[in-house]
């Protein structure tokens, strides 16, 4: 089957910054987004526990974005200027989409 | 002397507390007991839309009066008075950086409606009746300290922005609670009745499920902090409380409050927040270090106020006006 | 028409309508206020299961009529007519494609359990008892819209599948309504004494939380709507409500039934449903557009009935069957 | 016989077992009800938080006696025998691997505290009141059968480590029921009088809501399970409940037990644990297949003993103690 | 380490349709499957979060499939059919795993 | 934007066993992990869905790991000696990180 290469950026960022985030991808007008909740993880401040936490700190989400080579330096960057004084952190890998459209 | 004895033990063996001690206990022991992250929420979405709703009803009922404005007025005053006061303490007698002594000094600011529960629960048991209004009281110094310590780390390129602002502002707990109060207060008596089954009779048996969740997480956080603490801060934790109890008393006291409003506004004055705030923070101030304001509030101030300030704080408010407790 | 009016406006301060409000008004105003998805669900498995079994308990108590199997076969036969009259002027007034008019039709032609409680409740509060076997018409007429929507949309290549059938037939909300009322049926007034602490006390109360999430959903899928509405189809939204009452309070009236029954078949008649049918039509229809469907139930049609429609529907019902009202 | 047959008849009416055969029929039809996974862990927090509660109150009122302690031994005792009684009927009548007959009687030997629940309600409707220390009986029977398990199937590399075993002795469920039990011991009837609203008065409903979902989980479950069973394994999980129930009733009886405890000491040795057994089950001995010891606890040992095994321990305690049943 | 290559491939779609992939899968005999909720998200029709939603609409879930490569374009060809005309995307990429059975 | 390649470990196994690889996780100093839940899936042992779930038996995390490929492969050992004889499968794939630091 035919297949397009596309970018996949993750962003795991902490809950309050999630809106942020996405506001970011609206502007940019990235074709679409998906947020995975996580559960549990550490990473420089200590480790967190999705259950029990009664406000939102602590809690991370996992932000999904399948776009176009083409646009994922410039989304990088404005993404990287909100999160770098943060916590969260920014993978970027290779994947192939079927649809090449919204991308 | 004795009567406060003898509430602190009353405090003791009431359920609130040994399921709070129970979690404490358990998350400390490392058991995996846990309460389920949505029915968390469900239980303060729960809390705070009885406590406001029944905050409106009692307006309802006895009117506005203008030691309700002054009330109104005094928390706001308190809560940066607090705020400041408890960000001089923390530069002069800790290390922490500025957006971290304001971060936490913000925490102090503001309150905690989990304690204000335990307080209300408290003065019910010994036949205390505080204005009603106090909940609203309650609501107006949750949140101005969040912008106080957008002012306080000034100069670290923090700008506030129209977005932040909002979405402070408007944050959820704020929504439910002022909202359920302004329901309350329009359909009444009337209204109570309707649902009170729901928001009256099971309501300290979901504070004491509420509590024991408090109780794993204050552990958690307690033996996560460990590292971060340093005996300033620590000590911190628990005299802050007590500077906000001794303003809150007075000037509960001199604007002619009961002698269970003026146990309140002292609770208020001493507690700090930890679901409000913290989540503010870390959109305003993301550098200062959650690791130092989380566990301070939920795993000392917290406990502190639960197990030893409120007994103390209403048994002073009896003094003070002079009740016969 | 006074009493209309008095009607709308003790609905208008009852806590119910009072919650829906304040979500709405959070959801514009884009506060964060939230309620977690598990509680969500649970509050609608509990309403469901405690409507359903009073509704069992009541045949339990008064038996099985000619009224009740009338009552059963009119729900049928409206819900049908009605879905064919949504189609028909959608068709005529809109711009929508044909499957999304049939898609939206559905949604007319079933019907929204919430503002049946919210009915129900509303006529206890001015003494009038439907019978209680309403909720079984509500039972029979939520899914048959789904398969006439199937094929009123045929000739676009799509086909009925057994999986999609078993699938909408044995959706969870129908097997727990019906089986909360077989169950009640059973184990009737005493099984009732049992468990009313928990299905009948605090129900008002879950209701209004319920309603507060309901506002949440609606005032945001409203924001999101914004965009896909023309005005023919937001009009189309409030006016057709009007007609589905007006025949549901003719064949209520018709068949006999009490001022309450004629009021909830209205109501029944006037609603649009909002959970089973939009995700039944995700799988039979998924071409249709879930962002005209969703908003338009349920950020049109379920405030305009749960704020104008029922009121006036109950007043309708009783010029209609000469009552006192 | 006949009374026996009575309990049964009304054992089927009770909303409690139809809201769980509603459960099954919908997981055997397909259906896509379900309960959220935090709703369910809400409710079985909250199950056993007001069971261990009740009893820990019935202890404050009537202290502790002789035949308490002797109640707690047997508990302990009928769980190490009941086993290795299972182990070897396992080992003799099935191909079932060593690894997999220990872990499967590991579930017999400890408990179920929804049966324990249901039997408590079913003493309750036929008027007899089991000694409040049952509960604590319970929690002792729930966790030692692990460590039998782990020594049953030694000699396959199985090491027990402190992390394990720390894990498996303070397991939220036993934590949360014990804690519970304390904590009504201290607060008494003063502190059941105070959440008693929302402990005891909703809970039956609340099982109810709860066996609705185990309903769903065995139906689910024993669809998965139909290729791992063998007949003697079927079989095992309707013989080895009423060798349980046989031992159960002697013991009860022969340490003085009441009438009501003595069906209680019978039932909880008749069930088969599938929260927290299972859970240990796959850190300790990993090797172990789910596929079969949840679904025969679960699909076949549960439904059994809420159906039929109930009311026959029942009318086998009471012709035991000579009483008027 | 020795690793074996594989593919992984990662479907996006409303949770109403998770119960026909998941069909294909069980009749494609894959290895096995497993399924992510997803908390928000945002697509051709508009954004969407999970937190109040009553029914199921608009909530999607990632359903992640490892195995392979010689499997992987036949099972393509089935789920994008049934995908094509629904809400959905798919996506495919390169991954190791250290135990090369049940793929 | 300048990027540094890494590796993004998956492990997906019980939950049960969650917090066995976390220990793992912290004794090798790995810079951080997360956590995602899992909602459904299907293995060699029969298929499971989280709704309804009332212990923990059956259901799976999928446990993420970004880190330097110099210690991957000491992790992955590790790992796979819990793992191997449980139920669980893990994944090894290519990623690109913006901030090299604390992996
Ligand atoms: N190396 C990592 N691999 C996977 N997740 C990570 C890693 N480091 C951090 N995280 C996640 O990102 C969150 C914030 O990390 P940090 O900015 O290091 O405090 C943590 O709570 C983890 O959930
Ligand atoms: N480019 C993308 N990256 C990540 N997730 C996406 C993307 N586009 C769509 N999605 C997800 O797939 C769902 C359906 O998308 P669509 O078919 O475009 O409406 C959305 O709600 C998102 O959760
Ligand atoms: N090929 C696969 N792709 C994705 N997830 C899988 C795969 N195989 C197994 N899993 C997940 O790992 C769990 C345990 O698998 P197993 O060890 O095969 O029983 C399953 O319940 C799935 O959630
Ligand atoms: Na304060
Ligand atoms: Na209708
Ligand atoms: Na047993």
């Amino acid at each position: 089957m035919k297949t397009y290469p596309k970018k996949r950026i993750e962003i795991m960022v902490e809950a309050p910054l999630m809106n942020r985030v996405i506001s970011i991808l609206d502007e940019n007008e990235t074709g679409g987004y998906t947020v995975l909740p996580a559960l549990a993880g550490r990473g420089k401040d200590g480790s967190w526990h999705r259950d029990g936490l009664v406000g939102r700190v602590g809690s991370v989400v996992q932000i999904v974005v399948i776009l176009d080579e083409t646009r994922a330096d410039d989304l990088l960057d404005k993404i990287f200027q909100l999160v770098s004084c943060q916590i969260g952190i920014v993978t970027v890998s290779d994947v192939q989409v079927v649809r090449p459209e919204n991308f | 002397m004795e009567s406060v004895l003898g509430l602190a033990v009353s405090n003791l063996t009431s359920p609130m507390i040994l399921f709070f001690l129970l979690g404490l206990l358990a998350a400390l022991g490392r058991s995996d007991l846990n309460v389920p992250e949505a029915v968390a929420k469900g239980m303060s979405l729960y809390l705070m839309m009885a406590i406001g709703f029944k905050g409106g009803v009692g307006i309802a009922e006895h009117g506005v009066d203008v030691t309700m404005v002054l009330a109104l007025l005094s928390g706001i005053v308190l809560s940066a008075v607090l705020q400041l006061i408890a960000f001089a303490l923390l530069s002069a007698t800790t290390a922490l950086s500025r957006v971290d002594a304001a971060a936490v000094a913000a925490h102090y600011g503001s309150i905690s409606i989990v304690t204000f529960l335990a307080a209300s629960q408290s003065l019910q048991a010994v036949l205390l009746e505080p204005e009603s209004y106090m909940v609203a009281v309650a609501a107006v110094m949750e949140t101005p300290a969040i912008f106080v310590a957008l002012w306080l780390a000034r100069g670290n390129g923090i700008r506030l922005d129209a977005a932040t602002l909002r979405e402070v502002a408007l944050n959820g707990s704020i929504v439910i609670l002022t909202g359920a109060f302004f329901i309350g207060a329009i359909s009444g008596t009337e209204g109570l009745k309707e649902i009170s089954p729901f928001i009256i009779a099971p309501f300290k048996g979901v504070l004491c499920l509420f509590l024991l969740d408090m109780g794993l997480i204050a552990g958690r956080g307690l033996k996560e902090g460990r590292g971060s603490f340093t005996m300033p801060v620590m000590a911190f934790g628990l005299y802050m409380p007590l500077i906000g109890a001794a303003l809150g008393l007075l000037s509960g006291w001199s604007i002619g409050l009961s002698t269970g409003g003026i146990a309140l506004m002292a609770t208020l004055s001493a507690s700090a927040s930890y679901i409000a705030v913290p989540a503010a923070m870390r959109l305003a101030l993301p550098e200062a270090k959650p690791s130092i304001y989380l566990p301070l509030s939920l795993g000392i101030t917290f406990p502190f106020n639960l197990r030893i300030g409120i007994p103390l704080y209403i048994y002073l408010a009896g003094i003070l006006s002079g009740g016969a407790l």
